[in-house]
């Protein structure tokens, strides 16, 4: 992605001040640092908030620290060695096709001025790294309610390292990573992230077994206030998620914001009106759920599209996740508690395999690949090559996470003599057993 | 003594506590029930789930009081004020006390209401 | 605005980095992708946990869905039509004097590398829409707790074309729209948003009446805690909406900035102290609500005006939105339930009128106007004559708003069968009524 | 801190892009507008959240106040008198050792255009000005749940005025100014944040007394999911505070962003797991606290220090942290109801001592003081010279504080009939009884 | 008649409900109150300071029924379907109730019920 | 078997509660209530509007016990720590039951208790 980038920018005429390589650029800097902050907020408040919000009152405080305690544990981590095997670059190609190697350890190597392009190679690891530590969060919604904390930090440890970080090195590490050379289209992480940590939810929801009573009770949520305020704030944050990927204040991040604002607005409503017209009663969770679900799909798709684009892949990215939540859970019965592979993982499929349709087509927005090979070389657009592309990476990234979450849960089930609570525990309430707190004393 | 139990609709307590204040009856106590009766619930949804709660919100009005008068004085209007003509406007129900202290004096039985 | 503020760059002798027109600087993207960012927050997160922590509990999650919804909606109508409506350019002189015209209908004609000025368009777009949707927002605070959601979601989308448009086009459409011609000074949006959405709020809450038992019993907020984290995140996304108005991060940003924090700060602590004063107890909700004042008062004149004009204008905007509150909602009794009037269209006004009379007398702040012209050719400032100025875009966006809202509620109520739930849903709460859920579920 | 940064600026071979002085560059303008926006988040959302989170229920809104109330008030003081005394400058060295003297009174003199450095000096005053604000509202937790509001408000008045403007002075006041002078290292605020305002807060605790009932009965916690949405907020914007104070979109800046980012994972990480191994039960409060207790330490080290520096220093931050509230408190029997002074002041020492011993060591990212000058000299880095000065820096914030606040809070006693507001109010809460708001009606 | 209190394990609620429905069992009045007894309570954390809370979440159901047949089937319900052989089960309480009166007819006694 | 039914100052709850246990009283079952009466409520503002809370909070203790003399203790131990002497201290009602049952056992009258 960043090295992507770069290429990208040194190609096209963008209107943007041209600089030398390795020469700091304020303004880029700036907006990386925000950013960074941006996607920060997004964990440990945003989608912490939205996940709460939605659990019973008694497993609101675990839900949470599920979300709080995987951000500050995976962020570090990435640091300690996440960060060498997604952008560090291996000597050996065939190691180099899946990781980027052991050299930048602890960031060793680093230097505190160094530079990615025209900002800090340190925000750029700080920008990653909040990334690394939402993707896992993510899958906390489809097992909250039931799974030892324990385990569940020991499956955000091991996670980062043999499953996120090797789908990012392949995705965005650059010269010699698999899905990199196959030239896949992923703008912020429509795969990295969204199917990536959906599709990890489903595997340990299904691991670690259904939730007491869950289709046979009421299982109310905290408050959904809660959840829409998480909802907001996850837009907001999602701002340095998608524009941030353009890795500067250029024209590529305002098309980004621009059609993150439309698909994500045209989600939420689509959201709204379905249920109005199925169920009579538009729900505000409803709302909050189109507005994720529209974000998530527009991620991998949002410095490539324009306008109409942004529109279509909101919509149907929100009608998707509506299935998907609704009918979907219904009819395979897993407990997919918060619905993490619900919206984000399909909802990110969907964006990731749209990408190629609505792509604008320009050399200038382009990555490499068949899409932009062929407007290069005068051809028409070779939309279905692209289509292909995407494909290929899809179901690779969703190989490797599901097989890499099997793993990941069973070596973290074992270390913790079972990855689930007791039935009393789960009765009584995550909050009270694992964590002896309340969400509210009146 | 008498002790007064009503169970009546939520929006309705303020009209109800003022009659009782007006004619006389100084003292009670509230809470915050759910009655389950004739009167239907409410669905609510959750991602499509609709779920029907049952029980829905009523208020209590506990009063004890000394005599048979009084405590008639206080279901007439319990009666009148919380009355909508509609179902679920709930129940009064009466029974016996057999001793009252007030705690801050020792005063017992009707001396301490 | 944005072309004032053009003309504005290129005369004066700013110590901005100096660039010819339509390059892009990455500085001033930046800050105006984050202006975007901090005024997106401002509805769905600030202004919805403002308004929803005052209603009753049983209408929390209508007011944040009212919020909310009008937000998705608002910005689709926004991209669909608002925006040609608004920054078009109509050829006809007399339609180019109230609206843009059809030209950018869907963004039609607008490359996504498009500039304007040292940034993109598309986030100048945006960046807009974020305050056509907040705008129609601040009027739903007026009429929460009785108003049909079919019939509030319609008014949204007609109010947004038929008046907001419009009255963003004659204040700050260019050259031709009528208030902009005739010189009106509104920094950011004291006429454009606040009066505008405050006007519109007290019309609709006349229209669809007041709220059952609203002068006998007492209607509790859910949760001043919650209005008190709105109001702080009004605040912070507030710099976005007034030093955001800028256009960029310079000099002008730079006082936009200190002048809000400020007036804010000041109007915040006047507000406490009133309250201290008469009812010998100061309220959270009164320093929230003072807050809110100050930022709407100082609105117009943010970039215009200095410090101790600031200090004024937060001090008597306070005191004004106190007296709107208290008394005159008192007085003339109609039901402007969470005061989108009382504080936005009175703190509005205020701040509009007072700018020519607290404007720093430079012309290198100054728009054009009578002030402006009078201090270029020497003259005696001409306050005055921009009161006068100030007061007729005063009284034309006002008989704007008031015509175009009350066709508006006419239509939408006619097309959903009145605009008004029925009493037995006002009594249960429209939480459960229209949305079918609850606020909270301990 | 602002000149100093300047004299580096000119001084070192950063790869930003130079620039003659007394230019705006509209990257670092817009960066540090951010900032000044980022840290105004941290205050009335951020802080006011942590801390009403954890105070009872009954007292939540005026826990909300103190600290809305404090920003408020302290940045109309900071604006009025505060800025002044600490940086402006006085003609006379025995005063310029320790105040800025009285030229800049209401920004006297302070044109709107002028720049400290590459960014408008506006913007640099709001910014301190966020600082200035934060640190005595941080003071407030120590004393919830008794003192009277009146008497918080006068302290909050007069300390700004004779210690945080004084203190801001001696450290970050330029030439002249006594540990400025003397080298002092403390990048964002350790000393003059943080200790300072834990300090006042175990000052002010222990002149107005214990909450009745404070070691007997269970005083729970309102929401402790508050509390981590505060921390959340805290940490995004300490984005502001720690970055933003490198001045300017830089490669410093970028150092303290990842500085940080790492030492609040840490920290988080590893107050859970102290609580893991001490009470077999990891709480969601542990990890909010060990969150702000990283980001304090960090605090003073966050420019200066690498990403090894940054594990250490936020690891024994939260440690110190975890001991000040859990065993401090307990042995020496004050009621620093909420931490202030355990959390604040203990992580801030340990990280404004530590900083010398883990301080990159070259002459781009320190600060003129022993350690850089033996450096430049090519002598032995002199470690023990640097920790010296910081030690002095230490005990003269400190005896400053101590003293400075006992005096302010003798003033404010008397003023207002004693702090400390009469038993009933106490029992039945002061949400009640000064304020006659409730937290939540349901 | 006969005021049957039962005090219950909470999420035990839903399937006392039906069952008594299902006996014909048409009204009843719920509350949420906290009980103590031999059930330990659990311990919360705050800070490092453990504090005990005593008071354990449960569920009181109030029935009024006119005879004591269906007091009997009520209280042999609640019995068996709140049951789960832990302590804190619960406990069922039987009293008197001389009078009922429902507000939206003003019938009275075993009517009103 | 005699039922006690004390409305306290919800803030005596803690004291009170140890008091009983110490004279041998093991269970109980608490809920939050309001109350009205004699102590004045206090006032409550919402932007200018002043509204007067006359309902405040108490907590209600219930306690079933075998026998003359247990109730006898009980109400001395409540009319004891739960006197501050000031208005509101609150109210102890004694009324009759006539069965007991513990859910878990089965065990029926005192020895359910
Ligand atoms: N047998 C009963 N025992 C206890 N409470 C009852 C009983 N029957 C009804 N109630 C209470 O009275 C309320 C109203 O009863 P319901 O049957 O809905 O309507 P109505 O009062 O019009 O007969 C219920 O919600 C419940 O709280
Ligand atoms: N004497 C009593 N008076 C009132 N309520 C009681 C009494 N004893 C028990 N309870 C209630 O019954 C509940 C269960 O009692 P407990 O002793 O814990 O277990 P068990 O029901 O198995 O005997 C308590 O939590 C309390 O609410
Ligand atoms: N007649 C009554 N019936 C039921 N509850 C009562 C009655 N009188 C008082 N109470 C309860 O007792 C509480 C205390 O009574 P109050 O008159 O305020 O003071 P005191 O206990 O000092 O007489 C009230 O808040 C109410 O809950």
């Amino acid at each position: 992605m960043k090295n992507k980038f770069l290429t990208l920018l040194t190609l096209l005429a963008l209107p943007v001040l041209t600089f030398a390589e390795d020469k700091l650029d304020s303004g880029d800097t700036a907006w990386m640092m925000v950013s960074t902050a941006f996607v920060l907020l997004m964990t440990p408040a945003g989608l912490a908030l939205f996940y709460s919000g939605m659990t019973r009152s008694k497993n609101a405080l675990n839900t949470f620290s599920m979300v709080m305690g995987a951000f500050v544990l995976a962020f570090v981590v990435w640091i300690v060695v996440g960060y060498s095997l997604a952008f560090g670059t291996s000597g050996t190609a065939s190691i180099q096709n899946f990781i980027g190697g052991f050299g930048n350890i602890m960031l060793n190597d680093i230097k505190w001025d160094a530079l990615s392009g025209t900002y800090p190679t340190y925000v750029f690891i700080a920008f990653q790294g909040t990334f690394a530590a939402i993707t896992v969060a993510i899958a906390s919604g489809s097992v909250i309610g039931r799974m030892k904390f324990s385990t569940w930090m020991i499956v955000v440890a091991l996670w980062g390292i043999l499953v996120y970080a090797p789908i990012t090195h392949m995705v965005w590490g650059g010269d010699g990573a698999l899905l990199f050379d196959a030239g896949a289209l992923d703008f912020a992480g429509g795969t990295v992230v969204h199917m990536n940590g959906g599709l990890a939810g489903l595997v340990l929801a299904i691991l670690v077994g259904k939730r007491i009573g869950v289709n046979t009770t009421a299982m109310k949520p905290f408050s959904i206030l809660l959840t829409a305020v998480g909802a907001a704030l996850l837009w907001f944050g999602w701002y340095g998620f998608n524009a941030g990927s353009a890795f500067g204040a250029n024209a590529v991040a305002g098309l980004a914001l621009l059609t993150t604002t439309i698909a994500t607005a045209a989600a939420g409503l689509t959201w709204m009106l379905i249920e109005w017209l199925v169920y009579k009663k538009p729900t505000l969770l409803g709302v909050a759920s189109g507005i994720v679900a529209g974000l998530v799909a527009i991620t991998p798709a949002a410095g490539f599209v324009g306008v109409s684009g942004a529109f279509v892949i909101g919509i149907v990215g929100s009608v998707i996740g509506f299935f998907g939540v609704v009918k979907l859970k219904a009819i395979f019965k897993y407990d997919d508690s918060l619905d993490a592979f619900g919206i984000h993982f399909l909802a990110g499929l969907w964006g990731a395999l749209a990408t190629p349709f609505f792509a604008l087509q320009n050399t200038d927005t382009l990555w490499d690949g068949p899409l932009k090979e062929s407007i290069t070389n005068g051809q028409a657009p070779d939309v279905m090559g692209q289509f292909m592309v995407q494909l290929e990476s899809v179901l690779i990234v969703g190989a490797w996470t599901l097989v890499g979450t099997v793993i990941v849960y069973f070596i973290a089930s074992a270390l913790t003599g079972g990855g689930r609570v007791d039935t009393e525990s789960e009765e009584i309430g995550l909050d009270e057993s694992i964590h002896g707190e309340r969400g509210i004393n009146l | 003594m008498r002790k007064i139990e009503a169970v009546i609709k939520p929006f309705k307590l303020e009209e109800v506590k003022e009659a009782l204040v007006e004619a006389g009856i100084e003292g009670m106590t509230i809470s915050e029930v759910k009655g389950y009766g004739r009167q239907q619930g409410h669905t609510e949804l959750y991602r499509g789930a609709e779920y029907v709660v049952e029980f829905i919100p009523k208020v209590k009005i506990e009063i004890v009081v000394s005599s048979e008068e009084f405590a008639t004085t206080a279901i007439n209007i319990i009666k009148e004020t919380a009355h909508t003509g509609k179902i679920g406007d709930g129940k009064i129900f009466v029974s016996e006390i057999s001793n009252v202290v007030r705690i801050r004096t020792g005063e017992e039985d009707t001396e301490a209401l």
